[in-house]
C-alpha cells in the first residue's frame, strides 16, 4: 500500500514504456537474426497474431477478475465453446448429416435441458420430503427419454462417412460471422454457469468454473457428432485470401517484385497483415468499450463489489446480477477469441484444449500485465506470448550458454539433450523476473 | 446369486484402486491446503515439488541399490526418502528465500504468490526434467503384491480375483499417519497453533512474539514433506514420470477445496470423494448385476470413462452448490 | 527525574512520503498510566505502532528502560517486555478463545493457566465463549478476547489502542479498573482513548495529540480541567 | 553447401517421452547422408530442431514458421500430432513451398487436406492397420475383446477401424473406452474394461504412456491376461516393464518383410538411443525420404524435389535398408531406380502416405518375437 | 415503522436473537443498547436482510420485508451502517461516497457507452453532495486518500457518511461512536437530529455511549441475551435496576472514589471532578442521566 503514491508519478508512462518495448522486441525479431531473433518478418507476424488473440482472451478475463474479482479458471472451456462457432458456422456442410439425426440430436438436447429445467422446477417449488422423492424420479426418465433419442441418432450421424466426417457440419456461411456467434456459445454457457456457481467464493470459484471448463472440453473431445473430437476438424474457411492464390495472382506477383521481396514472402506476409488488422480491429474495439464502461459510475460499481460485496449489497448493489452480467460479457469475449484463434489455425483440434496454456497462461498474461488495468492486461498478453514461443529458442540457447564452461562429457551431454526442457526455465525465469520487477503488474491499476 | 463373487470384484475393481488412489491425492492435497492455509496461496508448484522430490528420492535410490542395500519386502525409496525430502525442502525453502518472501514482505495480493508459483513451477518443471529426464522409472523393488490375484482365487476358489498391492497398503497406511501427526500437530503442538496464529492474523502473531519466518519455513518443510511422500508413494504405486505429476495437479486442488481449503481433513475427505467418484460413476456394472442374478442387456454404465474427470469435476461442483466453502468448512481469502 | 521508562522523543514518520507524525514525544514511567487523546486521524494510533517498532521512523527515537530500541523489530520488542492491542484487527478470528489466549502467552514459558482464569474473571462474557472461534463474537466480545491477549503477555510496558470502543459500560468500568490494578503492580502502561473523560479521569499523564504533534501534555486530571481541551477534544 | 533440414517434433507436452527417440532417428538418417558425403556432390546436411509441443496448434505454427522463414530448412520431418501438424503444414509448409514429412501424424484428415503436394507421411494408415489386427486377433481364436484407445486422432481413428473390422469378421468387442496420457490413474479405466470383460483387451495406445498404465492396472487386479498391441505398443520398453506377464499377447507393428526394422534398431542402438520406439524408425525413414528426393531432383529445393519422394519411396528399384543411405544416394546419381524399404517398409501410397506392411509378434520368454507378415 | 415480530436468530444451538420484538415508530431515534453479546448487531443484520431468520418476521410500513436481499431493503429507503467499518479499501474516500447513490444512469452498461453527457452531468452532482459530506464529517482532507488507509475513527466517519450521500427512510446505526472523537460525535449527533426533524429520517441507533443515547433517543430498547429487556424513555431506562445490573453497571464514578481514597495522588483533585453522569446530562439536552 505505500507504495501507491509512488506508483501514480510513474503510471501515466508504464503503458507507453512498455509497448515501446513490446513494439521493440517485435522489431528485434523482424529484423535481426542472431541467437535470440529470427529476423523474420514472418516469424515475428505469427507471434503478433496470435499475441493479439492472447490480448482479447486476456481482455476477457481481466474483465471478470480485474473489475469484479471473479475467479474463472474455466477460461479454456468458453474458448473451446467459442471455437465451436466457426465450426458449425462456416465449415461446409457435411452430407446426409442432418437427414441421419440432425434434428434427432436436437430434440434430444431439448428434452436434456427440459429435463434439467423442470428438475430445478421442482427442487424450487416442491417441499422437502416430496421432493427427494420426484427430482430423481424427473431425472431418471429425462436421462432415459434422453438417452432413448440421442444414442440412435449420434451413431447415424457419426456413421455417417465416418473416416472424413462423421458430423453434423456447418452451415456454410462466412466465417467473419461466427466470431459473434461464437461469443454468443460461450455467453449462454456462462449464463448457465453463473446461474449456478457464482455464489461461490474465491477459490471455490475458482475450482468450480476450472470443472466446467474441462467438462465442456471433454465434450468436445468425445463428442464426435458435434466437431469431430479428437479426430479434428481441419479446413476451417479464412476470411483473408490463401497465400498459393496470391502467389498465382499476376497483380500481386508483380506488385511483391515491385517491393523487391520474393512472392512467398509476400503473400504470407500480407496474409498475416490482414488478420493483424482483422485482430486488431476487433481488440481496439472491445478496449474503447471497455475503457469507457470502467471509467464511468459502471467500473466504479464494479470496483465497490469486488472490494466489498457485504458493504455494496448494503448499498444497493445487486451484487448477483452485477456478477452475472460481467461473468456472462468476461466469457463471450474470450468466446470470441476461441472464434477468432480457430480461424487464425483453420483447425480445430480439441485435444490441444489444455488449461495450462489456455486457462494460466492466460491468467498469467492477465496478473504480468496488471489486472484491473485493460491496457496492461492486453500488453501483457502480447508479451507473455511472445516469450512463451521465445522460450522455445531461448531455453536451449540459455542452456548452450550454461554448459558451455562445462568438460565435454556425458553430463554435458546429457544437458544438451536436454536441452529442450530449457524452455519452461526460461519461461519460469522469465515469468518470475518480470513478477519482481513489477510485482503489480506492468501497467498496474491505478 | 454370487454375492461373494460381486463384493471381490467391487472390492478389488473400485474399492481397493479407489482408495490407494485417493489416498495419494490426499496427501497432496494436505500440502496444498497447508500451504493455502498458512501462507495464503494455491501453489501450483506442488505438483512439481512432487516430481522434483521423487526425482531426488530416486536418485538416492539407485545410489542405495548400487551399495547393496535392500529393506526385504520394502522399497529401498523409504529408506531415501528422508533424504530426498531433506534435499528438497532445501530447495523449496531456496525458492521461498528469492521468490515468495519478497511478496511476502510487500504483503502483495495472493494472485501474486500464486503467479509466482507458476514460474517456480515452470522452473521446477525443467529442472525436474533435466535431472531426472522425460522417461518413464520404475524404481520400486521389494515384493510387489501383499495379495496376488492368482493366490487369492487359490485360497477362495472363487472366480473373481483379488489383488492387494504392497505399495497400495503403504499409501493407505502412511496417508493414515501422515493425516493424524498433522492434525495432532496443528491443534495441539505450540508451534502448529503458532501456525494458525499466523495464517489468522499475521500482524498480530507477530506481536505475540510469534517469529514469522520460522513459521513459514516450517510450513514448507512440511508441505514439502508431504508433497515428497506423496510422490513418492504414487511412484511406488504407478511410476515415475515428470509429465504426470503435472496432470496429477488438477485431483489435487479439486480434492483440497472439495474437502474446504485449509482443512486438513477436508483434504483427505476430498482426495477419496474425487478418487472414488473418478472410479465408481464410469463404473458398468453388468458385471455385477449378473452376479447378483440379473441378466442386463448394456453395460450398464453411467458415464464412458473419457468422462471420468469430468464427472468427478461434477460431484465436485454439486458439493460445493451445498456447502460453499468445501465439506469441512474451509477459508475464503 | 530518572529516565523514564519508556520514552519516544520527537517521532516523525508516516506510511507514504507524507509526515503522519511531526515530533511526537510520549514517555511513561514504571507503573504510570498515560493516555492519548486527540481527534480522529491525529495520529494517535500511527504514534503506536510508531512506538510498537511497526513504522519507519524517519526521525526521533524509542527507549525502553534506558536502552534504545528504535531499530528493532515488533517482534524482539515483545520480547523486551511490551504488549500492544491494535485498534483493529486485534484477535484471531478462526482460532477460539482459549487459543486466543494461550497466543498472548506465546512467549511465556512458566505456567500460564491462572493468568488465563484471571481473564475469564475478568471478562465473564467471554469465559463462557472460550471454545467458540473468536471471529464469531459480538463487536464488544472481540474487544475483551483482545484485551485479555495482551494480559496474557505480562509486559512490563501494556499498549492499549482503544481498548474500550465498542464496551459496554459495565464491562468499560471493570476493564478501566483492572488497568488500574496492572499499573499498580509496576507495569506502564500507555493507552488511546476516546473514551477520553473517563480515561483522564485514571491518566497519571495525558497527551493530547493533533496532526501527529504533541498538542497538550499535562496530568489527566489538569487537561480535564482546561475549558478549551474539553470543548475542542473531549466532548464538552 | 549447407543443407538444413527442420526436425518439428513435440519435445515438450505430453509426449516429450517418445519425441527424443523420434529426433535421434532422424538425425541417425541425416548422419549417415553427411557422412557418406554423396548428397549433390557433399552437400552437409544440419538438422534444426523445434519444439511444437504437439498439443498447441499455435506454438508448433510459430516454431515451424521460425524453421522455415528464419533457418531456411528446405525440408522438415514432422510434425508429430495431427492437429498441430495440419495447423502448421496449412499455415506454414504450403505456403512457403516446404515439403513436410511427418513421421507419426495418422489422423485421416490428412489424407484428404490440400497440401499442393508437400506433405507425405511414413506413418501407417490406420484403417489398414485395424484390419490387419482384426485378422491376426481373429486368427488367434479371439472372439471377444475390450478395446481401450489413447483418446486422440490415432487411437481412436485405429480403434474405430479395428472395432468395424473385427465386428464385420465376427468378433464381438463389449466395449471401447478412451484413456488419456499422462493422467494420474486408470483404475477407473481399468475397472470399465473389466466389468465388460472380452478374452483380450486391444490397448491402441503408447507403450510408454497411458497404454503401459492401463495394461499394468489389468495385470494388477487380473482384469486381463491377453493384450492386442498395435504399432504404438510393440516395442522394447514394453518388453523390459512387463517381461514375461506378456506370455499370451500379440500385435503387430509395420516392417519390412526383411531385416529392415533388426537393422535399423542395431543402428540406434550404436548411436545409442532405442530403436525400436515409436515412430523412430519412422521418423528415420521421413528425414531418408527428403534427403533421396533431393538427390533424385538433383537439388534441395522443396518445390522441385517434392515430386520426387513417391518415386525413391516405391518399387522398382533396388532395396534400401536402414545404413545403406550412402548406396541409395549412389544408385540415384547413376541414374538408377531405388525402392526405399528403411526401417519401417515404406510403402507410399497416393497421397503420399504409408501403406505398410506389417509384421506380427508375440512376447512368448519375455522377448519380441516376430510370427510373420501381413 | 419497522415491527419485529418474535424474531429468532440461532448459530448453531446457540440463540443470539432469542425472540425478539420491538417496533421502531416512524420518525422516531430509537436506541438498542445492552451488553455485548446480547444480539443487537444480529438483529440489524437479520433486519437488513444480511443474514437469514431462524424464525420470525420483519415488517416494514406493513410490508413483510423478511428475507429480502440487502439490495432490495436499500431500495425501499433501508440503509445501515457497519459495526466493523465496511469501506471499499482500495477506492477513494469520495469514491466510497459517490457509489453510494442507486439508480445512477452510469451503472446501465449500454448507457456508458450512449450516454455519456448525462453521465457527465450526474457525476458532477454526485461529487459535489459528496464534498458537503466530506467537509461535515471533518474529512475533507483525506477525500483523495484510499479509503483502506483512513484511520479507525475516520473510518467510521465514512460509514456514516454514506448514508447522508441518499434520502433514506430508515437508517440503522452500529456503534457509529466507538472510535470516533467525543467532540465529534457530538456533532453527529447534532446531524442525527437534524436529519431526523428537518427530512423525517427515522433512526435506530446502537450504541454504549450513554451520554450519546441519553441525548438524542426516544425511546430506547434494551436487549439481553437476544431478548428486549426493557424499553421506555431514556431516562427510565437508566433507573431500571434489570437495566444497570445487566449493562449499565454502578458505574466508575464509585470505584475511582474508592481508589483515591487510599491513594493520595488521587486524593487531591477528586472533589475538583463530579461524577461523569452529571456531567454529561448537564451537556446534552438536560435530561437527568441517572446513575452514571
Ligand atoms: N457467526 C456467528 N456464529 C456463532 N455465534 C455468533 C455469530 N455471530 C454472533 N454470534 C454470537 O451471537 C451473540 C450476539 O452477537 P451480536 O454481534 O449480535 O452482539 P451485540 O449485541 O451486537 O454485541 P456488541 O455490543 O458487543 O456489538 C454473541 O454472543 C456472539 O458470540
Ligand atoms: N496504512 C496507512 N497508509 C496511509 N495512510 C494512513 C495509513 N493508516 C493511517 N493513515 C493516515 O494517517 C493519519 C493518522 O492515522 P491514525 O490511524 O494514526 O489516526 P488516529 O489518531 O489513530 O485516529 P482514530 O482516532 O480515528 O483512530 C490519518 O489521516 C490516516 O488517513
Ligand atoms: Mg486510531
Ligand atoms: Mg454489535
Amino acid at each position: 500500500m505505500s507504495n501507491t503514491r509512488q506508483a501514480d508519478a510513474h503510471g501515466r508512462w508504464r503503458a507507453p514504456i512498455v509497448f515501446l518495448l513490446i513494439a521493440a522486441l517485435f522489431m528485434l525479431e523482424g529484423t535481426t537474426r542472431n541467437a535470440l531473433f529470427s529476423g523474420s518478418w514472418n516469424s515475428a507476424l505469427a507471434i503478433l497474431n496470435m499475441g493479439l488473440i492472447s490480448a482479447v482472451m486476456a481482455l476477457g478475463v481481466n474483465m471478470q477478475w480485474g473489475y469484479a474479482g471473479l475467479f474463472n479458471t474455466g477460461v479454456v472451456g468458453f474458448l473451446a465453446l467459442g471455437a465451436l462457432g466457426p465450426v458449425l458456422v462456416s465449415t461446409a456442410p457435411v452430407q446426409g448429416a442432418w437427414s441421419a439425426g440432425g434434428l434427432r440430436v436436437l430434440l434430444a438436447l431439448a428434452v436434456g435441458l427440459g429435463t434439467l429445467a423442470l428438475a430445478t422446477q421442482v427442487w424450487k417449488r416442491v417441499k422437502a420430503p416430496l421432493s427427494f422423492i420426484l427430482i430423481p424420479l424427473v431425472l431418471l426418465v429425462g436421462c432415459v427419454l434422453y438417452r432413448f433419442l440421442f444414442d440412435p441418432a449420434v451413431m447415424a450421424i457419426e456413421a455417417n462417412n465416418s473416416a472424413s466426417a462423421g458430423n453434423i457440419g456447418g452451415l456454410g456461411l462466412p466465417v467473419l460471422l461466427s466470431w459473434p456467434v461464437g461469443a454468443l456459445f460461450a455467453a449462454a454457457a456462462a449464463w448457465g454457469v453463473g446461474k449456478v456457481a457464482l455464489g461461490l467464493r474465491s477459490d471455490y470459484l475458482a475450482i468450480a468454473t476450472l470443472g466446467i471448463g474441462e467438462i465442456i472440453v471433454a465434450v468436445l473431445r468425445n463428442e464426435e457428432w458435434l466437431a469431430r473430437g479428437v479426430k479434428n476438424m481441419s479446413g476451417i474457411p479464412r476470411p483473408v485470401p490463401y497465400e498459393l492464390d496470391l502467389q498465382n495472382n499476376a497483380g500481386f506477383v508483380a506488385k511483391a517484385a515491385a517491393w523487391g521481396m520474393d512472392p512467398a514472402t509476400a503473400s504470407a506476409i500480407w496474409v498475416k497483415l490482414l488478420y493483424a488488422g482483422l485482430f486488431g480491429t476487433v481488440l481496439l474495439g472491445l478496449i474503447l468499450l471497455a475503457e469507457l464502461a470502467l471509467k464511468s459510475p459502471w467500473g466504479r460499481m464494479m470496483r465497490a463489489i469486488r472490494d466489498n460485496e457485504t458493504a455494496a449489497a448494503a448499498m444497493g448493489k445487486n451484487i448477483k446480477g452485477r456478477h452475472l452480467q460481467i461473468f456472462v460479457i468476461g466469457s463471450a469475449v474470450i468466446g470470441l477469441a476461441g472464434a477468432m484463434m480457430v480461424t487464425l489455425d483453420g483447425l480445430l483440434s480439441p485435444g490441444g484444449f489444455n488449461p495450462l496454456r489456455y486457462t494460466f497462461l492466460v491468467w498469467v498474461m492477465v496478473i504480468v500485465g496488471g489486472s484491473g488495468n485493460n491496457w496492461g492486461s492486453v500488453l501483457g498478453a502480447v508479451l507473455i506470448w511472445f516469450l512463451w514461443i521465445k522460450a522455445e529458442v531461448w531455453g536451449p540457447e540459455l542452456m548452450n550458454l550454461v554448459t558451455m564452461p562445462l568438460p565435454e562429457g556425458a553430463l554435458r551431454q546429457h544437458l544438451l539433450d536436454s536441452a529442450p526442457h530449457m524452455r519452461f526455465v526460461a519461461m519460469g525465469l522469465t515469468l518470475l523476473l518480470v513478477l519482481r520487477f513489477a510485482p503489480r503488474g506492468l501497467v498496474p491499476e491505478k | 446369486m454370487d454375492f461373494l463373487n460381486a463384493l471381490v470384484a467391487i472390492l478389488n475393481f473400485v474399492v481397493i484402486p479407489a482408495a490407494a488412489y485417493g489416498a495419494q491425492l490426499a496427501l497432496g492435497a494436505l500440502g496444498v491446503t497447508l500451504i493455502y492455509g498458512i501462507l495464503r496461496f494455491s501453489n501450483f508448484a506442488h505438483g512439481d515439488t512432487m516430481a522434483f522430490g521423487t526425482g531426488l528420492v530416486i536418485l538416492v535410490t539407485w545410489g542405495l541399490q548400487a551399495l547393496g542395500i535392500s529393506l526385504g519386502p520394502l522399497p529401498v525409496a523409504l529408506l531415501a526418502l528422508p533424504i530426498g525430502i531433506a534435499l528438497c525442502s532445501a530447495f523449496v525453502l531456496g525458492t521461498d528465500r528469492v521468490v515468495y518472501r519478497f511478496y511476502r514482505k510487500k504483503k502483495s495480493d495472493s494472485i501474486i504468490m500464486v503467479m509466482a508459483s507458476v514460474g517456480v513451477m515452470f522452473v521446477m518443471n525443467g529442472l525436474t526434467r533435466l535431472l531426472i529426464g522425460v522417461d518413464e522409472i520404475r524404481f520400486d523393488d521389494g515384493a510387489r503384491f501383499l495379495i496376488s490375484v492368482q493366490d487369492f482365487k487359490a485360497w477362495t476358489g472363487l472366480t473373481e480375483g483379488l489383488a492387494l498391492r504392497l505399495s497400495q497398503a503403504l499409501t493407505l497406511v502412511v496417508t493414515a499417519l501422515c493425516c493424524w501427526a498433522l492434525f495432532r500437530f496443528l491443534n495441539k503442538s505450540r508451534s502448529g497453533k503458532a501456525m494458525r496464529a499466523y495464517a489468522d492474523n499475521e500482524d498480530l502473531a507477530l506481536l505475540s512474539g510469534i517469529d514469522p519466518e520460522r513459521i513459514v519455513r516450517l510450513t514448507w518443510i512440511i508441505a514439502t514433506a508431504l508433497a515428497v511422500t506423496a510422490g513418492t508413494l504414487y511412484g511406488l504405486d504407478k511410476s515415475f514420470k515428470a509429465f504426470n505429476y503435472f496432470q496429477i495437479l488438477l485431483p489435487i486442488f479439486a480434492a483440497a477445496i472439495v474437502g474446504g481449503l485449509g482443512s486438513p481433513i477436508g483434504a483427505v475427505a476430498g482426495g477419496f470423494i474425487v478418487a472414488f467418484s473418478e472410479v465408481a460413476v464410469t463404473y458398468p456394472w453388468k458385471k455385477i448385476a449378473t452376479y447378483l442374478g440379473f441378466q442386463p442387456e448394456g453395460l450398464l454404465q453411467l458415464l464412458s470413462t473419457e468422462y471420468k474427470f469430468a464427472v468427478s469435476f461434477v460431484i465436485l461442483i454439486v458439493v460445493l452448490l451445498f456447502r460453499p466453502t468445501g465439506l469441512f468448512r474451509g477459508k475464503a481469502y | 527525574m530518572a529516565e523514564p521508562y519508556l520514552s519516544a522523543s520527537a517521532m516523525r514518520g508516516g506510511y507514504g512520503k507524507a509526515d503522519i507524525l511531526n515530533g511526537c514525544t510520549l514517555t511513561v514511567d514504571q507503573g504510570q498510566i498515560a493516555v492519548i487523546v486527540g481527534p480522529n486521524g491525529a495520529g494517535k494510533s500511527t504514534a503506536m505502532k510508531a512506538v510498537f517498532g511497526m513504522l519507519n521512523l524517519r526521525e526521533g527515537a524509542v527507549k525502553l528502560g534506558g536502552e534504545d530500541i528504535t531499530r528493532l523489530t515488533p517482534q524482539e520488542r515483545v520480547h523486551k517486555g511490551m504488549g500492544f492491542v491494535p485498534q483493529t484487527h486485534n484477535i484471531f478470528p478462526t482460532m477460539t478463545v482459549e487459543e486466543n489466549l494461550e497466543m498472548g502467552a506465546f512467549i511465556r514459558t512458566d505456567d500460564y493457566r491462572e493468568t488465563i482464569e484471571q481473564v475469564y474473571h475478568l471478562f465473564p462474557a467471554v469465559a463462557d465463549k472460550r471454545k467458540q472461534n473468536a471471529g464469531e463474537l459480538s463487536g464488544g466480545q472481540r474487544q475483551q478476547v483482545a484485551v485479555g491477549r495482551a494480559l496474557m503477555t505480562k509486559p512490563r510496558l501494556l499498549m492499549l489502542d482503544e481498548p474500550t470502543a465498542g464496551v459496554s459500560p459495565i464491562v468499560m468500568d471493570e476493564l478501566f479498573d483492572r488497568i488500574i490494578e496492572v499499573a499498580r503492580t509496576g507495569i506502564s502502561i500507555l493507552m488511546v482513548e476516546q473514551n477520553a473523560r473517563q480515561a483522564l479521569e485514571i491518566a497519571d499523564i495525558g497527551y493530547v495529540l493533533v496532526q501527529g504533534a504533541n498538542r497538550y501534555t499535562d496530568s489527566g486530571k489538569a487537561l480535564m480541567a482546561d475549558p478549551e481541551v474539553r470543548r475542542t477534544f473531549l466532548g464538552g | 553447401e549447407d543443407i538444413k533440414l527442420g526436425i518439428s517434433l513435440g519435445l515438450t507436452g505430453p509426449l516429450e517421452s517418445i519425441a527424443p527417440a523420434i529426433q535421434k532417428g532422424a538425425e541417425l538418417a541425416m548422419k549417415e547422408v553427411t557422412d557418406s558425403g554423396k548428397l549433390l556432390d557433399g552437400s552437409k546436411i544440419a538438422p534444426v530442431a523445434a519444439d511444437n509441443t504437439c498439443v498447441d496448434a499455435a506454438a508448433s505454427v510459430a516454431a515451424v514458421e521460425r524453421l522455415v522463414t528464419s533457418e531456411g530448412v528446405k525440408g522438415i520431418m514432422g510434425g508429430m500430432c495431427s492437429g498441430e501438424t495440419i495447423a502448421s503444414l496449412e499455415k506454414v509448409g504450403v505456403p512457403n513451398g516446404v515439403v513436410m514429412i511427418s513421421p507419426s501424424a495418422t489422423s485421416p484428415a490428412l489424407s484428404t487436406i490440400d497440401d499442393k503436394g508437400f506433405f507425405f507421411r511414413t506413418a501407417p494408415s490406420d484403417a489398414r492397420q485395424g484390419e490387419v489386427m482384426a485378422d491376426i486377433a481373429l486368427s488367434r481364436g479371439v472372439k471377444s475383446v475390450a478395446v481401450t484407445y489413447t483418446n486422440n486422432d490415432y487411437g481412436k481413428g485405429l480403434a474405430d477401424s479395428f472395432a468395424n473390422a473385427y465386428k464385420a469378421k465376427g468378433g464381438t468387442v463389449t466395449i471401447v473406452a478412451g484413456h488419456d496420457d499422462g493422467k494420474a490413474d486408470y483404475s477407473a479405466e481399468v475397472a470399465a474394461l473389466a466389468a465388460a470383460g472380452g478374452d483380450a483387451l486391444v490397448v491402441a495406445g503408447y507403450a510408454d504412456q497411458g497404454g503401459s498404465g492401463v495394461i499394468q492396472g489389468s495385470l494388477d487386479t487380473g482384469a486381463f491376461e491377453t493384450f492386442v498391441l498395435p504399432d504404438g505398443m510393440v516395442n522394447d520398453v514394453l518388453v523390459t516393464k512387463f517381461g514375461t506377464a506378456l506370455e499370451t499377447s500379440f500385435g503387430q507393428n509395420p516392417s519390412a518383410e526383411g531385416d529392415g526394422h533388426d537393422k535399423f534398431a542395431e543402428l540406434a542402438k550404436a548411436a545409442g538411443f532405442d530403436g525400436t520406439s515409436a515412430y523412430s524408425g519412422e521418423a528415420y525413414d521421413a528425414a531418408a525420404l527428403i534427403m533421396l528426393a533431393m538427390q533424385a531432383a538433383k537439388t534441395s529445393d522443396p518445390k522441385v524435389y517434392k515430386d520426387k519422394v513417391m518415386e525413391v519411396a516405391i518399387a522398382p528399384g533396388e532395396k534400401i535398408y536402414p545404413g545403406e543411405l550412402a548406396k541409395a544416394l549412389e544408385l540415384i546419381a547413376a541414374g538408377q531406380d531405388v525402392d526405399y524399404v528403411g526401417a519401417t517398409a515404406v510403402e507410399l501410397v497416393e497421397p503420399g502416405e504409408s501403406a505398410g506392411v506389417y509384421r506380427e509378434v508375440d512376447f512368448k520368454g519375455g522377448k519380441l518375437n516376430v510370427i510373420g507378415f501381413r | 415503522m419497522i415491527q419485529v415480530h418474535d424474531l429468532h436468530r440461532h448459530f448453531g444451538g446457540f440463540r443470539a436473537v432469542d425472540g425478539a420484538s420491538l417496533t421502531i415508530e416512524t420518525g422516531s431515534i430509537t436506541g438498542l443498547i445492552g451488553p455485548n453479546g446480547a444480539g443487537k448487531s444480529t438483529l440489524f443484520n437479520v433486519i437488513a436482510g444480511v443474514l437469514p431468520p431462524t424464525s420470525g418476521r420483519v415488517i416494514m410500513d406493513g410490508e413483510d420485508i423478511t428475507g429480502l436481499q440487502p439490495h432490495q431493503l436499500f431500495h425501499k429507503g433501508l440503509l445501515r451502517t457497519f459495526q466493523l467499518a465496511h469501506e471499499f479499501s482500495s477506492m477513494t474516500v469520495r469514491e466510497n461516497l459517490m457509489m453510494v447513490p442507486g439508480a445512477q444512469t452510469g451503472e446501465g452498461l449500454m448507457n456508458t457507452w450512449f450516454r455519456r453527457g448525462r453521465i457527465r452531468e450526474e457525476e458532477r452532482a454526485l461529487r459535489k453532495k459528496a464534498d458537503e459530506v466530506l467537509e461535515f464529517l471533518t474529512i475533507t482532507h483525506v477525500a483523495d486518500e484510499k479509503a483502506g488507509n483512513l484511520s479507525g475513527g475516520q473510518k467510521k466517519l465514512l460509514e456514516l457518511g454514506r448514508t447522508m450521500m441518499v434520502d433514506a427512510k430508515i437508517v440503522f446505526l452500529d456503534e457509529v461512536g466507538a472510535g470516533v472523537n467525543r467532540t465529534l460525535l457530538g456533532t453527529i449527533g447534532d446531524a442525527i437530529v437534524r436529519l431526523n426533524k428537518e427530512r423525517g429520517y427515522t433512526f435506530c441507533v446502537i450504541e454504549h455511549d450513554m451520554d450519546f443515547i441519553g441525548r438524542l433517543c426516544d425511546p430506547v430498547i434494551v436487549m439481553a441475551q437476544g431478548k428486549v429487556l426493557a424499553q421506555g424513555s431514556a431516562s427510565s431506562i437508566m433507573q431500571n435496576e434489570a437495566v444497570i445490573e445487566a449493562y449499565l453497571g454502578t458505574g466508575l464514578k464509585n470505584k475511582v472514589a474508592a481508589e483515591v481514597a487510599e491513594e493520595a495522588n488521587f486524593g487531591e483533585s477528586h472533589g475538583a471532578q463530579p461524577g461523569l453522569g452529571a456531567e454529561a446530562g448537564q451537556g446534552g439536552d438536560g435530561k437527568p442521566a441517572g446513575d452514571l
